[in-house]
């Protein structure tokens, strides 16, 4: 049982892979994608359901320590003000196997 | 216009099925093709026109003509975001302005269609290669649009990176699928396009009038938006493409083109592109909205295009070819 | 009834085929037709007997035959939900005895179109008109129903919303695509049917086939919940649409209509809807309990009728009018 | 990095519009949905795969201020007790941008 | 307001039914599932689009009482060491209805 | 072999389709069929050659020629995956050994088909029980696989659960469809057949196409795991189905089959499973990594069949048999 951090992040499906990277560059030991997610925030109605592939989310989560999480959150802040999204941080424990 | 032309046009099961889905957000049904159908659909629209005018273009061959058609298309994808870009420039910021600009300069491949299908329902036909003069006419406008972005953009944040630009430009899903199903079409010739008619060319009109359904649902969903847009861009999303017919007409007649290609040609011209340069547009261009170029080309273009710029640029080419 | 009639209904595609989906789930094989292409079949369905429905009727013309079919369309709709309310009250409460009596007074397009498969493999023939019952008679049930909870139940938090009720029964997806393809086809009559008739006709009974095995699975996972139906219900779920029925075969006999209508009518008016009321009546009587209408009409009604009722509704006919 | 609350709601997804309703009403700086998700409660199984659209659940999660948490959990109550749901809310820290 | 625990669970689909037996075994009041979602851990790419249908997670959480959790998550862990997964336990109010 | 045969093999819209596909991948385009989509296409292809094949079956009956083909079917399922699991345990682990060698003595129904159609491209045919021998060629690798297991693997914490190892070898979904189908294509006959031909057997080989497009996306995707997979491997998915192809050709020959019969049961030994067997193989043998019997069957052995295996094949037996 390892107290970890839990990162949730919501970004425009377009940015996934600018996420990931980050994501994958800070050394997270996983990662877990839900693509397509439908949402709303200042920037409007992400509805999902467009031919255009334009207005999707997608959503990540990743649980690591501490720092890392803090490292990304703080790198990753550019990409979501410029982009649209959102980042939130919580509490878990992890069960080890 | 001829009334009789309208009406032609838009008493075609594919015109009211568009209707019929633009009925159905209006009345609030609830009726929706869910995700990814409408994506199998599109897949099945791009594969079928590349297999068909590779076909075509096998049977007529690459002659002289057809590389006239190829010019002028590239002329034409190339003026008109450079053109659009400075009318654009009068109302909108620089990033709105190359956004839009780049979604007029490329063209809308079931927009296309809708027209071929017109045609053939008036007895006529046009060249295979205007299949790959629509491929041709895809990719430009996005390029153009960045390099106007890096002209008159003051972004000394980042660069562009062009080497992304020109591989959204060309490698984009529709572009390919276009490009390398009308080459196995040229490829594989009378007895490929045998083997695939009974899927890509018999149950095309069907098809094409199912996926209209959709088409009319996702732009019903976008007409919320309009009034968003503003008087200026809705004028713009309905007056551009006439006056992108009427160059192409007056291209098409100084250069010779047959009639079926002429009206084939005006129409790309008039059609603004809903995936490919949106798709693009969001990754290079995060500061324009896409809500502006989105509903302008899905919620104003492309129904004007289809229930009146077809029947009116064919009225006008009549008219002028006889 | 003939034991050859029962077979030839049987050893049809598409009625093999929802065995084959029910065997599927009968034998734990995890075969499964994800989301969303039952849709997809469900759509093309429909919008294929609308289109062609349509086109029967632009030959037929609106008749006072025709008036004659609708208006028995709309009496039967109208009183099965009556009727099946009081029976169900014997055993329920108000809620569930309105959400199946609904859920039986209104129709299931899938059976009808089975019917019409089974009778067109004999050689015979309905008008397309029927189409037009069947679409008029998916919606009154939803109306009575609530009528009923209104009168009967004692629900004092909340008043019955009308004109979202209306909305529900007459706009929801299933009628608005019906009726809107019908009036599609019925516009562009012959020419528009020879454009849709490769995708929305010839194919027909292949998308039959291969949706009714998606309805087999969907019907086989609902049989776990037979049991808590109870001897009552699953009773009620046979009986019912016989004597629904017998009550169509004699109005139909009664006012001279057609045997193959009179077979199609009787079909619509033993079917129970397993799409349309039950999306309603989940949101407009969240008290009563789905898993009682949904697998009555899945799991109990629809193939009591595919595999028996089809046949025994015919015989019957058969035997009256010669 | 504010502390704010993450508010989870699993429901019916034909009362999904109505529960959205309900955090517009709230004004919610924004939500992310995932629609058609399974589910097993005291209402037995939603399998999220019938023809029928009734046995479907949506997931909704908004990120919101203490206080708005409460009122959304209290008023979103009713509707959970009657057509079946859950209403959880945690701690989380918002990375704003 | 009942303070639970949330405890979630991303696992290889094809073990989605043995994760779901232990919830039940453990008499947890419900679960949610979202299937097919994409991941990547000690294990690669879950890509979540093959045709092999062997590439895939599902992403379950379950709310329940802290003993509880602690022993699903205990009983579970043989299974995720051999077939991949992770388990994490959070903190969440519940609001009951 | 002859260069014609490659190219008559190579320049057919299905084979073309399947490189448009790697190419998307290779040129990292972004192309994508996304789920659930590619499970349409693979479902309709197991019902259309079910259907096909028990039609045939009905036309042709059940001779002893026919069991004498079935019979060489269950050897060589019986016997690839033994001798497979030895060659293999040269290099690798039990797990890994058992979990490829029943990938291998299994079969891969698209590349049946894509065989058929080469086939038929030619002018020739083959039975339609070959559709039976394969459908009894998909389960005995698991089973047999499986047993390699027990006796093999030192695994003392859980024995195999043979109940469920049955279960997932005969009623995985494949092999339940295509059984299935095969008894409704038997029963139902000529009559059957003429209903469900217009979408099962006309619109066939566009419906291939169109998948080969998506196994060329999937298999491309893989293919950046080859260089994980090692030369030991990389030259097994090579060299076994050639090796399995020319064992079932001297069988074949010894047991006097017809030339396409025998076409059709070589490609069917030389091919690997990449759906049925990969998911029993994640659930019963966990240990083993998918990463290779995935990779392996779908970017080595699957591409190779296609391109260069079918003709090879052929020419082979065209040689044999004149
Ligand atoms: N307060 C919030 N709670 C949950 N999701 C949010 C919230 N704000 C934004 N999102 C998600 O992030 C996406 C982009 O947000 P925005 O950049 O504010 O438009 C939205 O479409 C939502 O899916
Ligand atoms: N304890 C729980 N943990 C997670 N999800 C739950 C729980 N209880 C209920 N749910 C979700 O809420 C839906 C409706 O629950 P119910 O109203 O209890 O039938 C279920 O189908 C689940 O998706
Ligand atoms: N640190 C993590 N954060 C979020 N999800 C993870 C993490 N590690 C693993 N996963 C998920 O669990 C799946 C299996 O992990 P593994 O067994 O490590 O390959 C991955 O595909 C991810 O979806
Ligand atoms: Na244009
Ligand atoms: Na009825
Ligand atoms: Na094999």
């Amino acid at each position: 049982m390892k107290p970890m951090k839990k990162l949730e992040i919501v970004v425009d499906s377009v940015y996934l892979n600018r996420a990931l990277e980050i994501l994958e560059k800070n050394g997270v030991s996983g990662y877990t994608v839900i693509r397509d997610v439908l949402g709303k925030g200042e920037r409007g109605l992400m509805a999902a359901d467009e031919l255009t592939d334009v207005f999707k989310n997608s959503y990540i989560f990743t649980v690591c320590e501490e720092e890392k999480a803090q490292k990304i959150a703080r790198e990753i802040n550019p990409l979501l003000k410029k982009v649209g999204g959102i980042c939130i941080i919580s509490d878990v424990v992890w069960v080890p196997h | 216009m001829g009334i009789d032309l309208l009406l032609q046009n838009i008493l075609n099961p594919p015109v009211l099925m568009f209707l019929l889905g633009l009925g159905a957000v209006l009345l609030r049904t609830e009726l929706e093709i869910p995700q990814p159908l409408p994506k199998l659909f599109s897949l099945y629209l791009l594969i079928a026109i590349g297999l068909h005018g590779g076909y075509e273009l096998s049977k007529s061959g690459i002659t002289a003509d057809v590389l006239k058609v190829l010019l002028l298309a590239m002329l034409m994808a190339t003026a008109v975001p450079i053109y659009a870009f400075f009318i654009l420039r009068l109302k909108l910021d620089v990033y709105n302005a190359v956004a839009i600009a780049a979604t007029y300069g490329s063209i809308s491949a079931v927009t296309f269609i809708t027209a071929g299908s017109f045609l053939n329902t008036l007895g006529q036909s046009y060249g295979g290669y205007m299949v790959a003069a629509m491929t041709l006419m895809e990719s430009p406008a996005i390029i153009i649009g960045l390099v106007m972005l890096s002209l008159f953009a003051k972004r000394n944040n980042e660069g562009v990176n062009w080497a992304e630009v020109f591989r959204e430009a060309f490698l984009n899903p529709s572009v390919y699928i276009l490009m390398g199903t009308l080459i196995i079409g040229f490829l594989t010739g009378e007895k490929g396009w045998k083997a695939m008619d009974p899927l890509f060319g018999v149950l095309f009109k069907g098809m094409l009038a199912f996926f209209l359904l959709d088409m009319g649902i996702v732009a019903g969903r976008r007409i919320g938006e309009i009034k968003k847009v503003g008087v200026f861009l809705i004028a713009f999303g309905i007056l551009l493409p006439v006056f992108n017919a009427m160059v192409a007409v007056l291209l098409a007649k100084t250069f010779g083109l047959a009639k079926g290609d002429a009206f084939m040609f005006s129409v790309l011209c008039a059609s603004a592109s809903y995936i490919a340069v949106p798709a693009a547009m969001r990754l290079s261009v995060p500061e324009a909205n896409p809500s502006l170029y989105v509903t302008m080309s899905l919620a104003i273009t492309f129904p004007f295009n289809i229930a009146v710029g077809i029947p009116l640029y064919y009225f006008v080419i009549n008219n002028l070819w006889g």
